[in-house]
């Protein structure tokens, strides 16, 4: 699936909830499978700085693909995490920086996770875009 | 009874608001009060009808306006049992007085090698800025430890004291643990050793008739939002012998005597500390605060607020799956928890969805999370224009959640 | 002409009063603003319908508080034209801005020896502070002198500079000569000695359009009571490059980034300098504030205003025995003046009684006093809401006094 | 006179203006009126702190009488010193004790001169009762 296409899925399944509730259920249900990412990685310099809770971020490069890994110790946040990792995981660097994460709005994630609100949404997405875009330039380098 | 909840919450139209579309239950009033209508009308009134900067106005309105401020002085002198007016500075809260201590205590009296206590359950306003002046003096921060229970470790005072300890600064009620702090032994402890004491209120005010005579502290400081009133304003008391010796802190109008560019002398207490236009709307609201609590009773208050607070502890108790961080048999209305393994933040969020306000994270006391060796912790916190009513949807809603998990 | 001042009076209805059974006349701006109805309205507003402690909440209200603080500092840096809106500190007031600079700045770039440049027409707020650092750090105070017109004699700035120079504070509009200091070229000469400069901006806000980046200042202060806001908050902008480098001011809740008892590390910008529960009720209302006056336009209200200056002057210097003090022609709304013998205190008794308030006595400038060798001034000093006619009534009431000395 | 019937005089006196601006003509008159202290005792030593002006305030005493003098740069404030000087000077230390400055109240002159409007004729009337004090405890010694 490309991203329009995962973010397309997302908001469907989203629709699916009107109450808000339900929708972090399903977030919970998200977060618990999001497969947790290896101890040696839950370390300090890979923590996602301004969020509430203790967000890691862990990224690699396999062909030209810039595959992440996060986890949480809070299991919403694990749940918006998950999403992202759909959303972002296994792209080209390009393809990251070209994609806005509009899915958050559309199911109405930013006015429940606004930067102030301090869970570090947004601050993750930005450190995926950095991530992305100094690996596009080592890859141009490469070339 | 002389208290009747439903009129207060006519007091409180604020309160009276659905949040995520149902009734708002506002359980964070350790982090700041709500304001009774009284202290939002004075504001507004006073705002529409009288404003012009104070002291050494000839004019009609500066000269009420000062006045009113001057009146908020003696609202604060009177409501903390204070010798003389002169003692009363008012601050921009209980962070700013204690750095004012911090700065203009410690420039005079820290040197090299001296030490100051604090305890380990402090707030980080009564650690950082002790901390920040030791740095400077090159002077050692010693630590009161706690007990699991949340109760200090009142007996190894004396084994921390030396005759290089100059100041020892403690919370009256954790805001945390909700501990009340043994404060007047204590401070007779200190002063055994000729050790001024500085009392961080900003818990207790609220709860606590302050007597600063008979407690016999040195400092004590207070926050105007924490207690029903404006945000931005705030109380430092200090005894007259210490505050006439100590430096003065911000520097700028109305704090000088005469200025010339080879020498300023300073002006009288208060003055001598309140550099600056002050906040007077703030203060004025403040002194309305104080006289809507004194009204209501601060007995009556504390009476009402343990019964919150037994009613909520049994409650929660009866949940499986619930810890308590701080359980002194002397506390105020505060409850830190963990539910089962349910992360904070995702608890607070759904407590939120379900119209609850409580506060998660740190709180401000690393010091106690580290103790307790957590990441983060859930609080909630009464006053007394909570109800019972509301109690029961807490524990309704942690309920709910706890199935969620 | 967009400017019709019989709409501005509608916003401002505290105007509306008699004082001493006459209508009442304001021309104690420079002492502090009125405010107007959006902006009384905007805090009741608010404080009848939202509030919790900002930042780290995960409830509604605190969401809801902390977006409309942050939104206010994104109004400030849009104001000051700033490059980043973690430039911008809240702070309680000008006083205070000042002192954050003249306590952190200090700390760090002050040694024995060095010394500081402020001029002979600061208000006592932008001396103070520099005096007691330079007493802390055992250096010197330098004085750029004004003419007996009111202007700086920037001439001599490159003479004052030494290879110790470590700041130059300035400020932007004299509180009592009105005088519009050539800030731009100041900055640029001290910039060629690689000396920052702090600019006092508390008198130019409410009249001068400002650019913080095109003026290139280092740092810029200002505060809320004087521009139409509420009282007890302030700003400090500064540039980031001198904000990472100083230690923070106070210490505190929310400027950590994590506390133990060995080591605390600080939060980023611009919660390093924002120690405690900010005044958020107070940043919301200055947001409003701005955004009022940034309607109406600056520039209108600049060209107004002199409008009133003029006239004013004009009419004053008809009457026999005025002296003014100030009359660079390029100033502000401000005259401090002399009428006859008559002693300022009698003057603004008397002008009182006739209901019009104007500030006399030493206005916070001392070496002002001393450079024009009298112990008090009298002020008037004038906002875009004041009229022609109450100028006309101003002049009738000081001829009416004349007459009775 | 006594400090009783002074005190009616005055009253009686500032009883004829209605317009506060009289009062103030008839105030201004006094401070003319009013003989300069002498300008060796216009010292620093001598000035009553908490003042917008300036007043001086120095005292001597005859036989059993304290005899009080002042001045005052503004006028106004003139005035006023010499009301207090009818009122208080050429008194025994124990009448000035005794003495209630009601007749400020009477007049209306206490709303118009609070404290806080820093014009000092609480400070100056503080100042008279403290030197009254100190003087009765000299002649009381001396007996
Ligand atoms: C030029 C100048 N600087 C500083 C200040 C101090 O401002 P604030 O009292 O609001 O801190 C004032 C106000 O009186 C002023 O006019
Ligand atoms: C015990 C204690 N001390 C100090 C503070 C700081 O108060 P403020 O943020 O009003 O300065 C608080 C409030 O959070 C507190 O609970």
């Amino acid at each position: 699936m490309t991203i329009e296409e995962v973010q397309q899925a997302i908001i469907a399944d989203f629709s699916v909830y009107e109450d808000w509730m339900d929708k972090y259920t399903y977030l919970i249900e998200l977060g618990n499978e999001l497969v947790p990412i290896d101890a040696a990685y839950k370390v300090d310099q890979n923590l996602i700085r301004g969020c509430q809770s203790r967000v890691w971020l862990q990224q690699k490069m396999e062909g030209d693909l810039l595959i992440f890994e996060a986890e949480s110790d809070a299991l919403i946040v694990k749940g918006l995490v998950a999403l992202l990792m759909k959303v972002f995981s296994g792209r080209t660097p390009q393809e990251i920086l070209d994609a806005e994460p509009y899915f958050i709005d559309e199911i109405g994630l930013r006015q429940h996770l606004s930067p102030t609100r301090s869970n570090g949404l947004m601050a993750m997405v930005k450190q995926i875009k950095l991530y992305a875009l100094a690996y596009k330039q080592i890859l141009s380098q490469k070339k | 009874m002389t208290f009747n909840y439903k009129d207060i919450r006519k007091d409180f139209p604020i309160l009276d608001q659905k949040v995520n579309n149902r009734p708002w239950i506002y359980f964070d009033n350790a982090a700041t009060s709500q304001r009774p209508l009284v202290v939002v009308e004075k504001i507004h009134e006073f705002s529409l009808q009288t404003n012009a900067n104070i002291h050494r106005g000839t004019h009609f309105h500066a000269i009420k306006t000062t006045e009113a401020y001057e009146n908020a002085r003696d609202i604060v002198k009177e409501f903390l049992h204070a010798k003389e007016r002169e003692e009363i500075i008012f601050t921009h809260g209980t962070t700013e007085s204690i750095n004012l201590v911090a700065r203009s205590f410690c420039e005079r009296f820290l040197s090299e090698g001296d030490e100051i206590i604090v305890t380990e359950m402090e707030h980080h306003a009564n650690i950082v800025p002790w901390q920040m002046a030791c740095e400077r003096h090159h002077a050692k921060l010693k630590v009161l430890p706690f007990a699991d229970n949340g109760n200090l470790e009142t007996d190894l005072l004396e084994s921390l004291i030396s005759s290089r300890t100059k100041i020892l600064a403690i919370a009256h009620v954790s805001n945390t643990l909700g501990t009340v702090n043994p404060i007047k032994e204590i401070i007779r402890i200190a002063h055994n050793h000729n050790i001024p004491v500085l009392v961080d209120g900003a818990q207790s005010v609220p709860h606590i008739t302050i007597d600063v005579q008979d407690l016999d502290c040195d400092f004590f400081a207070f926050s105007g939002h924490k207690i029903y009133g404006p945000t931005g304003i705030g109380v430092l008391y200090g005894k007259r012998a210490w505050l006439d010796k100590m430096p003065p802190f911000l520097g700028g109008g109305e704090m000088i005597d005469k200025v010339t560019f080879e020498k300023t002398t300073f002006n009288e207490l208060p003055h001598k500390f309140e550099a600056g236009t002050p906040h007077y709307v703030g203060a004025i609201g403040l002194g309305s605060a104080i006289e809507y609590i004194r009204k209501i009773g601060l007995e009556n208050i504390a009476a009402y607020e343990h019964q919150l607070l037994t009613y909520a502890s049994d409650k929660m108790k009866e949940l499986g799956g619930m810890k308590f961080f701080g359980e002194s048999p002397n506390k105020t209305g505060v409850i830190c928890f963990q539910l089962d393994q349910i992360h904070p933040f995702d608890l607070g969020t759904l407590l939120d969805q379900l119209g609850i306000a409580v506060r998660t994270g740190r709180l401000c006391a690393d010091p106690v999370m580290d103790h307790y060796e957590v990441t983060a912790m859930t609080r909630a916190s009464f006053s007394f224009y909570n109800t019972m009513e509301e109690i029961d949807r807490f524990i309704d809603s942690l309920i709910r959640i706890q199935k969620m998990f």
